[in-house]
């Protein structure tokens, strides 16, 4: 069985910035079985749904899964109140994950809480992916020296300039589709920015994959509930983020 | 090893834990846990006539003990049910229970029909959807309509039907009087209760369907008091759900005067639910010495 | 310091706060936690013509998030209220809402005329309560009888008259518009959930009254729907209660329709959560720059 | 105000039987106003309700008050989970309490989970009191050498004979007064020995206290649930735990 559930300890949490934990739990099979873009969903004490999570960076070496997490309400809230130590429930690893081709040129674009799952898909491509991640500002800003250390270049873009350019992470992918020649586009992020990628790849003639969020109860493709728009042979209809997705060729959305 | 079988309407179950319709989709993804031939039942996804789109997310919110869903009975259609799914479902050994949902008490009925020559064993008319335009919660507030159509789909199929009843009523054991009296085999109870919660950043309803059904552990107390009134005013079994996450959930449940229980959103905090209560009511039974299951239904005594 | 005051049938409150009936008292034992002259007003335990000794106890039962009540209406009767409490209350400074529950309809007619001379500020009839065998919830799920009632009780009084509605209807809405059409001022709502425990060991029901009504956080997102509901399909304002714990749910509420809240089985979690709830209310209107807690009332944008 | 509430530190934790725990709180105002058979009412995570637990000891110099508690089904359990360095929400002291006259002779009668808050009352007579204990059988029996310390004389019964005297607190109570002319009698345990324990004592002329159960709600006297049937002038009405005792003069009490 590829699905593992059980309690794991959280052996390394750090804050990477206000709101966002960063959580590495030690769970061998999960990680073992795990790919990038796929996501966990995680049991919040006095909840009743799971959150799900993507999954940052896989070490199979070490057993352990990377997750980052931004506290958006009361329940992850209380996930970012574990301590290290503490078990977690978690059911993993969920969803498709991305196809990856390490011969591939890509560009990974990664949008605030949509950066993380970029991270370990980056890695795959052992130093020639090109990352362009997008923040708020500043103090909403993750991950830049995990990205610095994997990519062939990483461009930075904060909404206020706090940090790296002033502009949205389309100014960055514009900048990359005119000087390389890339076979493939990730992205990760709000609705908003995929549109936007995906108008820019497909002007280009760029292959995409995008990584969807939805509000999930199962997680495993059994209770409908985190739909989202797709086509199939000009026909639209309801698929579901957590068997579907969470990664989707852009062919496949309605968005 | 206490008899945990309970018979019901006709057909007999291995153990009276039956995940609830909606919740387990067509058992495929579940199987991927555990040998979906343990449970007692299961109760498919709610299946229309034709494919249906569902409503537009999000679809799910969360409240205190429980969750708000508003999926709108997104399925294939009743067709790819009995080409596709069947055949799986029959393969894992588990009772079938097709759970049937229309826009008109015709439509009832015609998916009966082609339903009574499959292996389906039990039919299930999803009378009281809260998340549907045409018909749903409206054909089970009313008497007349939820008799008529256990009526029309008696006449239609040699299954047993039992009818799903909605706890939006003023008097819900009156529901389970008129279908009975239309010959249902079988009553269940409770479908959720609508309900509705807003996001106070946006000032939008969290569900895009801005009202959705209520269900989990904070609806439990209210499905007990249900059963326990309907099994009062009926002579058909009752099959009670509504909150359902532990053993001592089912046991209650079942004292109230359920003859099987089903469990619906305790699989989404955790998917092994049906089969942890399985094992603790085999546990329960042989603790206390009670032979079988059965022997404690309906065993609770008022005041 | 954002305004926090409602006006409600003609009432001013300080405030939207007020904690709801049978769950303070007449306001003496919180009065050892704070001032209660600090909130908006107080619902005061539901009061009968005649003394009312209640049910036998059990009369609590834990459920998930929330809990069931079986009190049955003790209380000391109206004349002893009015000789003995609203002069305390009054002191206080807080507003008086008068809560009676009638085993007839001119029983209702006749307190309500008793009071009307007293220094309450409003009459909340309790026309719902679950626990009592005459009156109570039969009278709020039938639409003549309560719309009876409240023509009755605005006869007979010339102080504002609010309806308090139970959930345990299949169309609230109609209720509301039920009372509202003979002259109601104000309607709150919900009531508590009808539920029932049963004690798995003994196979007794928990609370020996067997049912009870059901409260806490538990039953909030059906509160929310039904507010919504309501507050859509009358014109007089609504106070919504129902599983209230924290200002954030307040503001939901609020949001849904309600003018004003009741906090109730809160109370017993956390004594101050009314005064918490104050505290936040105001903190969120100056945080986000809104003038007055009235301006956030029924601005839910459904999609 | 008398009343306390607030996260108080459990400072020492104790199983003293299977299922039966020690809890000492750190609580200088609520253990300076507190006196015996008084209870605290403590909130329990993920519990609506809180739970009414009777005190055992109070210690106004070290600022504690000590509380045993028996688990009985999830809240207790949950509560009994609880360990040395956490705070525990407490409401307290509630109730009224013993009546106590110092130079009486007086004997405090405990069944179960109604021993402990005999302990803090027969302190208050200086070692002239006389206990008698019940316990279903030795499991269960706690808190012997705390009454042994204080106590004239501490008799011991179990429903089994595993420890003590086989028998019930009756049995002892008999004797006592066969033997000792006792000025009141205070009792705490089931509403069949406390019936019992009465009947005794009227028919030795003697005055008897009684504590009382019942399922709570506030806990202060706001919401009439913890309903008890009582009696004034001839005439039956339902008093209330929380606030008309739980201490009852047993000629207030219908049992």
């Amino acid at each position: 069985m590829a699905l593992h559930v059980g309690s794991y300890p959280l052996v390394k949490k750090e804050e990477l910035a206000k709101g966002f934990y960063s959580f590495t739990l030690s769970c061998p099979e999960a990680a073992e079985a795990a790919k990038p873009g796929q996501f966990v969903n995680l049991k919040v004490p006095e909840f009743s749904l799971r959150r799900p999570i993507s999954i940052c960076e896989i070490d199979k070496a070490a057993g352990t899964l990377r997750l980052v997490l931004e506290v958006r309400g009361d329940g992850t809230e209380k996930l970012a109140a574990f301590e290290e130590g503490d078990k977690i429930d978690m059911l993993a690893p969920l969803g498709n994950g991305f196809a990856v081709n390490p011969a591939e040129k890509a560009a990974v674009i990664g949008g605030g809480i949509g950066v993380p799952p970029m991270l370990e898909l980056a890695k795959r491509f052992s130093g020639t992916a090109y990352a362009v991640l997008g923040f708020r500002n500043e103090d909403a800003s993750i991950l830049e020296e995990d990205f610095r250390a994997c990519c062939a270049d990483t461009l930075l873009y904060t909404d206020d300039g706090s940090k790296g350019e002033k502009g949205f992470v389309t100014d960055g992918l514009k900048k990359l589709l005119s000087r390389e020649k890339l076979d493939v586009i990730y992205a990760c992020g709000p609705e908003i920015m995929l549109k936007n990628v995906i108008r820019l790849a497909d002007s280009a003639g760029v292959r995409c994959q995008v990584s969807m969020e939805q509000r999930m109860a199962c997680g495993v493709g059994a209770c409908y509930v985190c739909a989202c728009r797709m086509v199939m042979d000009g026909e639209e209809y309801y698929g579901h983020v957590c068997k579907d997705g969470p990664v989707f060729d852009s062919k496949q959305l309605v968005l | 090893m206490a008899d945990l079988s309970v018979k019901i309407a006709g057909v007999s179950f291995k153990n009276p834990v039956i995940p609830a319709s909606g919740t387990f989709g067509y058992g495929r993804e579940y199987a991927e846990f555990y040998d979906i031939g343990k449970l007692g039942g299961i109760s498919v996804k709610g299946t229309t006539l034709e494919r249906r789109d569902g409503n537009p997310p999000p679809r799910v919110a969360e409240t205190p003990a429980g969750m708000l869903n508003s999926v709108g009975l997104q399925n294939p259609g009743v067709e790819h049910f009995i080409r596709e799914e069947i055949p799986y479902l029959k393969g894992t050994g588990v009772k079938i229970i097709a759970n049937i949902a229309g826009s008109t008490p015709e439509d009832y009925a015609e998916m009966a029909r082609r339903l009574d020559e499959t292996d389906v064993d039990m039919i299930e008319l999803n009378i009281s959807c809260p998340n549907v335009k045409c018909g749903g919660a409206a054909f089970g507030t009313d008497p007349e309509v939820a008799g008529g159509i256990t009526r029309l789909v008696k006449a239609a199929t040699k299954k047993p039907v039992m009818v799903k009843l909605t706890p939006n009523v003023t008097d819900i054991a009156l529901m389970a009087k008129a279908v009975e009296a239309e010959g249902a085999d079988a009553v269940s109870l409770i479908n959720t209760l609508l309900g509705m919660r807003i996001d106070i950043k946006t000032r939008r309803p969290v569900l895009k369907n801005n009202v959705g059904g209520l269900s989990g552990p904070a609806v439990f107390p209210v499905a007990v008091r249900m059963v326990w009134q309907v099994a009062n005013a009926v002579k058909i079994p009752v099959v009670g759900m509504g909150g359902i996450a532990t053993w001592k959930d089912a046991v209650e449940m079942m004292m109230a005067g359920a003859s099987a229980v089903q469990v619906g959103a305790a699989l989404f905090t955790n998917p092994y639910a049906p089969v942890e209560i399985i094992d603790g009511l085999n546990r329960y039974l042989d603790e206390n010495g009670i032979a079988g299951v059965s022997d404690i239904v309906g065993t609770v005594q008022p005041w």
